[in-house]
């Protein structure tokens, strides 16, 4: 088999985020395929090249979804296309987040800007098995509420685990006075300033509990120092790496983090597997 | 489907850019065809020089000042505007002038300079915003190719970056400084040519300019050790980049 | 990988003629590659008979696994644009071809190459290639100044049992022909004196004198954690600084770095996209860049990259990344020395 | 009336001729290079023997083979070298085939489209087909030897780094032989075209040597039968600036003004040409001694027959033996002088012992010709200026165009 070879996928539907953020409702011809979360495809066409994109919803109902951001050459192209179009995809890639893992657990998910994309899968299994896990906690920081993503989904998240969202800044402050909370239209409560603020909220036995993490690099290396302070061990702790790809099959070299092929032996890792590499921040 | 609309503008060069684009044998017909020309001095009587432009390829160097007022302006009217040709990229050949004192250079040329008005010449971004450089005297096929379909295609271009070497070694050529001891620039040259010299058994001299992550300096010592004068690495690293930091740097180390 | 079924293995000595006039007959059904003189230097090239051949050589610049199996640079797919897209999948050439004269660093270098395209997941076009090439693999007895393949265990001579298809020592005037597969003791079933333990003790005399010429050499014990001790050492930047030109020779050169692009060509008309592969190297900029930054901004960094892979990194197959053929020192247009790097590193701990 | 030409389009690089009709006469008429100068000559200056070819090849993007071939004749005359036959005769096959692609260029992409009233070539697709494929023949040639047509870098000072294999050589010759047939269509084409009349009192001025069509060595030679030799060109030419214009302009000392290209080469030697050019010249009619300047469409198009047919012969006979020798550097000075595309264009450099240069001069063929560009301008306005003013322009650029200036060679 040839996994470089892409197939057709269409879009189903689209739909505009946030800022230069887009989510794409995708199906193709060789569905069902089976996906982990966390995973991800190469996402691209034909004359513009490949870009590696986790997957924002697995397979349902013949579907599945990817969120993209607008930031090179690949993705400012898929960017501009519409619904109906087509693209190009070859995956599925990677390992996922260890969610067998979680079950029994209490599990802490905590995402900074496009983060919450590759994790919003894992919140979408625990929603369906909401009896396997404890408690579970979701902390979501973003630059601003323009850049907030899935917040029509906060809702039904909501009515099974808390929420807690931090903004590195407010985009239209209504009054010159800092402040420390904000809400929005729809009710939603905004800290602002940064997501490790927020590790003091959650209440949790560290020997019981699980975490995801996803994000910036250098937000997840304080994230996970913050975690470590509290107690969990490093191999209870994940994080999803991004490198450059061309592959994602462990061959083209690109992502290679010091021994480790992000595509194949990651993207997602345990802290311990990754803390204090060279060429790496965290 | 609409045509892109392409202006091609030449400033201090040999014209060898808008040239290049006729002698692009296998794309000449379908660049005819594919583009509207809004206007191309060489190529079309009157056309209009005031835009708007989908794409306008910029060759040559700002050597008087009027062409800097009037790439400002073409700036404005062009969604996309590449450099085209090392002249526009960085300088190229048309800045070893700028290796010695200006009026010197001048009044080697004209008995009267009175009626001469040039100023320093720069590649064309020391004056405005470039989406891309068309690398190459005269440009490399593959990058002009690159620049126009991507135009067509509607996407970012995809410029080789990477040194004459890699070039070099994917037609397995042996190495002409290791091997021969020439003093080769293609490991501090951007790639595009197809290791043009080496294959012709001679030394890159740079013609296609510094490539990004350069290391100058480090080559300049190289040929200093390989025996150089300091005179002949300073010509090396100014005829094809005396408008550029990466091969200046390499000056420096000349010094002591 | 070849040689899985069983046969059986033979040592024989074989007049020098012998081999080559069974290679010239082979030439009709086989490609052929194999070193040749080229104005004072030995590439790997395409022969159309032995005579071509030049078997004394001492290194190429190129290695023949990643000329003919890995190709530098080929075309993948097509994408045909008419109302829609259609893929076309260039199918891997698949022409039978013998690669003779190969030393046993290259030999380890394709064992290596395998790892990669031929671990969990499979490169079909090198898988395809890979099984139709056969390998005639040769004993090195030319030492070159920069060759540390002894101190790696990947030569002057080959120790590996499989992977390859014959192993060939020069014994004068006659090969020493040992048989690795299957189907090279079917095309070299030939004439000639079995060799028994009085053959393989010259052999041992022979390996033992070529390792009196290696100059250089490098201390393997404790290397991968003493890279990792020393990720910040000043030895990074300074040749970095004053060295490393960021040219990507190093990488190119080397006979078991794999990493590649991919690239994407249209034709001007708009109507097909060629998909093609084509070496890269992480000594370019691009090569590590992702949204907001790049991993590996600095020389130091993309020069380290190269080194630790080759010497540390043991992680990712549980082998050292390099052969020893010294190839990077040897075409590295400023002579950077990934073994004096070591040392100095080694060096720098003890005066401590 | 002022009427100004503010820039002519279709020629390579920048000028514009302006002048006045004032009482039914003309006044005040300059052809104006505004072409910036990038001051070579200047900084040649303290450039070294084996870099002059690269630097100079930059001045024109049509004929960098002429400035290259003329500066290593240049150079190699002060260093006292001689180069072999075989040097010789690439640097020959060099020579004719840029001549010809100039010439192809200038024919269809430049001067064409307004015989057949249109701006720009686009459209004329019989004629583009015939423009490549011709194109395509005579830059492989120079591609093949010189590793790219356009700045080619393997014409160095002491010869060749490299030479195509004999193999090689047979395809761009058998590519060659193809386009014959192409090149004779153009001859026709170009013929037929309806040439605006004109009668001019230039002096042609030309290389001349016996038994070849001079191309990279001669006699200088005038229509008016001065005769000199390379070491008296001083004597007899002199280069002047032009308040106006960036380009100088250089005359024949007590002459008329003097015209160089295709045309003065056929009038001052015909009989050297390829008999197959020959035949081609008489099937059209075509007479020397014709002063008409719109006519040197007509001798380019002869030109390149030439070109093509003696390329083949001189490729067939490579010998690939001596076709590089070192050069001992030494101090000297040195002038040579060729036939480029345009007419003659001459270098001349002062080397010292370490072979850098201490002087470099250059005169481009456009400044031969810019004193009869303009005097030809100024007859042309004269015998029509009842005409449109558009008309009149258009007359005035066709007219231009038609001596194929080459602005940026001309301000160097
Ligand atoms: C496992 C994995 C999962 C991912 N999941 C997602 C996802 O779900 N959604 C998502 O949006 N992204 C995701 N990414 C990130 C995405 O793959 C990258 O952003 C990818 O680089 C985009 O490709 P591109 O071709 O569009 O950008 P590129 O053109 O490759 O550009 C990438 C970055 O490099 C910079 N760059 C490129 N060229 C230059 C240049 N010449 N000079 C300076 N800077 C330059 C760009 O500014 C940009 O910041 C994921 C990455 C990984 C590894
Ligand atoms: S870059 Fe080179 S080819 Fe282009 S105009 Fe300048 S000198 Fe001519
Ligand atoms: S010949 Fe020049 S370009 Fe080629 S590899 Fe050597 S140094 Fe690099
Ligand atoms: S090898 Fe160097 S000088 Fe030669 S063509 Fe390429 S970039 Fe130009």
């Amino acid at each position: 088999m040839n996994r470089l070879k892409p197939v057709k996928a269409r879009i189903q539907a689209l739909k505009k985020q946030a800022h230069e953020v887009k989510t794409y409702t995708l199906t193709t011809e060789n569905l069902p395929f089976s996906a982990l979360p966390g995973q991800f495809n190469m996402v691209g066409f034909p004359g513009v090249g490949e870009a590696p994109i986790s997957f924002s919803a697995l397979v349902r109902e013949n579907c599945f979804e990817h969120t993209i951001r607008s930031a090179g050459r690949v993705t400012a192209y898929l960017d501009g296309l519409k619904e109906g179009d087509e693209l190009f995809i070859r995956g599925p890639y990677g390992k996922g987040w260890p969610l067998r893992q979680a079950e029994g657990k209490t599990v802490l998910l905590i995402a900074g800007g496009l983060g919450i994309a590759p994790l919003r899968p894992v919140i979408q299994g625990i929603l369906e098995k909401r009896g396997l896990f404890d408690k579970v906690y979701l902390i979501y920081g973003a630059k601003n509420e323009k850049h907030m993503l899935f917040t029509d989904e906060f809702q039904t998240w909501e009515e099974e685990f808390p929420l807690f969202l931090a903004l590195d800044e407010i985009s239209n402050p209504d009054s010159g006075s800092p402040r420390m909370k904000v809400r929005d239209k729809r009710g939603w409560e905004y800290h602002i300033g940064l997501v490790t603020d927020m590790l003091d909220k959650v209440k949790i036995y560290p020997q019981r509990t699980i975490a995801f993490v996803c994000g910036p690099e250098i937000m997840m290396r304080f994230v996970c120092r913050g975690l470590l302070l509290m107690g969990i061990e490093s191999s209870s702790l994940y994080v999803s790496l991004e490198r450059r790809m061309k592959c994602g099959i462990a061959h083209c070299g690109h992502c290679q983090h010091y021994g480790l092929f992000v595509c194949k032996d990651g993207p997602v890792f345990s802290y311990k597997q990754v803390r204090g590499l060279p060429d790496g921040l965290l | 489907m609409k045509k892109p609309r392409l202006g091609f503008f030449k400033y201090s060069c040999c014209a060898g850019c808008e040239f290049q684009v006729m002698y692009f044998q296998k794309h000449v017909l379908e660049t005819l065809k594919n583009f509207e020309f809004i206007f191309a001095r060489m190529l079309l009587r009157g056309g209009n020089p005031h835009g708007p432009f989908d794409i306008a390829l910029v060759e040559g160097t700002i050597t008087e000042a009027w062409q800097a007022d009037e790439l400002k302006k073409i700036r404005e009217k062009s969604t996309l505007l590449f450099a085209i040709g090392s002249c526009a990229v960085d300088g190229g050949i048309p800045a070893i002038k700028s290796t010695m004192p200006e009026l010197d250079v001048e009044s080697k040329v004209y008995a009267d300079i009175t009626t001469i008005h040039s100023i320093r010449p720069h590649a064309i971004d020391a004056y405005i915003k470039v989406d891309g450089y068309i690398r190459g005297c005269p440009p490399g096929e593959r990058d002009l190719a690159e620049a126009l379909s991507s135009v067509l295609s509607d996407k970012k271009p995809d410029f080789i970056n990477y040194s004459v070497c890699v070039e070099c070694k994917l037609k397995g050529n042996v190495c002409v400084l290791v091997a021969y001891g020439m003093p080769c620039m293609g490991p501090v040259t951007n790639a595009g040519c197809g290791a043009l010299c080496p294959s012709m058994n001679r030394a890159c001299y740079a013609c296609f300019g510094p490539m990004k992550q350069a290391n100058g300096p480090a080559l300049a010592r190289k040929f200093k050790m390989m025996g150089l004068s300091k005179e002949d690495i300073k010509r090396r690293f100014t005829e094809f980049g005396a408008d550029t930091l990466e091969f200046r740097r390499a000056l420096d180390i000349l010094e002591d | 990988m070849t040689g899985e079924d069983i046969f059986r293995k033979f040592k024989k000595l074989i007049p020098k003629e012998s081999f080559f006039s069974r290679l010239d007959s082979l030439a009709k059904k086989y490609r052929l590659f194999g070193p040749v003189n080229i104005k004072n230097q030995t590439a790997f090239r395409e022969i159309h008979t032995s005579k071509e051949l030049f078997m004394e050589y001492k290194s190429t610049m190129l290695s023949p696994g990643k000329l003919f199996i890995f190709r530098p640079k080929e075309e993948l797919f097509r994408f045909h644009k008419n109302e829609g897209i259609k893929i076309e999948e260039l199918p891997p050439v698949s022409e039978q071809q013998i690669i003779i004269g190969v030393h046993p660093c290259d030999t380890n270098a394709i064992l290596y190459l395998d790892r990669t395209f031929m671990g969990i997941y499979k490169d079909p076009y090198y898988e395809a290639r890979r099984k139709n090439t056969m390998i005639i693999s040769l004993n090195c007895t030319n030492v070159s100044p920069n060759c540390f393949c002894s101190s790696v265990g990947s030569g002057p001579f080959l120790k590996a049992e499989k992977g390859y298809d014959m192993l060939l020592t020069d014994f004068g005037d006659r090969y020493l022909m040992e048989i690795k597969s299957k189907r090279a003791e079917e095309l070299f079933n030939m004439k000639g004196k079995k060799a028994g333990k009085e053959e393989m003790e010259i052999k041992r005399d022979i390996e033992n004198s070529v390792l009196e010429a290696f100059t250089k050499t490098i201390a393997v014990e404790g290397l991968d954690e003493l890279f990792l001790r020393n990720m910040d050492h000043p030895v990074w930047q300074h040749t970095a600084e004053e060295r490393c030109l960021s040219c990507s020779n190093c990488v190119l050169v080397c006979p078991t770095c794999f990493c590649y692009d991919l690239i994407d060509e249209s034709s001007m008309d708009m109507k097909m996209t060629r998909r093609i592969r084509q070496l890269d190297a992480c000594q370019d900029m691009r090569f590590a860049e992702v949204y907001g930054g790049n991993f590996r901004q600095r020389r130091a960094a993309r020069l380290r990259q190269f080194v630790t892979h080759k010497l540390n990194q043991t992680v990712q197959y549980g082998v050292y990344g390099t052969v020893g053929c010294g190839r990077c020192i040897t075409w590295c247009p400023t002579g950077i020395d990934l073994t004096e790097m070591a040392i100095e590193i080694r060096r720098s701990e003890k005066d401590m | 009336m002022k009427i100004n030409i503010d820039y002519i389009a279709r020629v390579e690089g920048e000028g514009s001729v302006k002048f006045e009709i004032k009482d039914g006469g003309l006044r005040n008429l300059k052809l104006n290079i505004w072409e910036p100068p990038r001051f070579f000559e200047g900084f040649l200056v303290g450039r070294k023997y084996d870099e002059v070819p690269d630097i100079v090849s930059r001045i024109c993007g049509i004929c960098p083979v002429s400035h290259m071939t003329t500066s290593i004749n240049s150079l190699e005359n002060a260093m006292g070298f001689n180069p072999s036959q075989e040097i010789k005769k690439i640097r020959k096959i060099m020579a004719l085939s840029q001549i010809a692609a100039s010439h192809i260029v200038h024919l269809y992409v430049l001067a064409l489209p307004d015989y057949r009233e249109k701006d720009m070539v686009v459209g004329l697709n019989r004629e583009i087909t015939r423009l490549v494929k011709l194109k395509e023949a005579v830059n492989n040639v120079t591609g093949r030897i010189g590793g790219r047509p356009l700045h080619p870098v393997s014409m160095i000072a002491g010869g060749f780094t490299k030479v195509p294999s004999r193999d090689e050589v047979g395809r761009v010759v058998k590519q060659l032989k193809r386009v014959r047939a192409d090149a004779l269509q153009t001859v026709k084409m170009i013929a037929k075209l309806d040439y605006p009349d004109l009668k001019t009192n230039v002096e042609f001025l030309a290389l001349k040597s016996e038994n070849n069509y001079a191309i990279n060595e001669g006699t200088i030679i005038t229509g008016s039968g001065l005769k000199a030799g390379l070491e008296e060109y001083h004597r007899y030419f002199s280069e002047k600036e032009v308040p106006y214009a960036n380009a100088k302009r250089t005359v024949l000392k007590g002459k008329n003004p003097v015209m160089v290209g295709a045309l003065a080469r056929l009038h001052i030697k015909f009989d050297e040409l390829h008999p197959e050019a020959r035949k081609a010249a008489d099937m059209i009619g075509f007479k020397t001694g014709d002063v008409n300047p719109y006519h040197n469409n007509i001798a380019q198009a002869i030109e390149i027959v030439h070109c093509i047919w003696e390329c083949i012969e001189l490729l067939e006979t490579i010998s690939h033996k001596d076709t590089f020798m070192t050069i001992d550097v030494k101090e000297g000075y040195g002038s040579a002088i060729t036939e480029a595309p345009r007419g003659l264009l001459l270098h001349e450099y002062e080397l010292n012992r370490m072979g850098v240069v201490k002087k470099a001069n250059i005169v481009t063929p456009t400044a031969y010709n810019f004193l009869s560009i303009e005097e030809s301008l100024k007859k042309l306005v004269q015998e029509n200026i009842d005409k449109p003013e558009n008309k009149l322009k258009l007359l005035c650029e066709m007219l231009v165009r038609a001596y194929d200036p080459c602005f940026s060679c001309s301000v160097h």
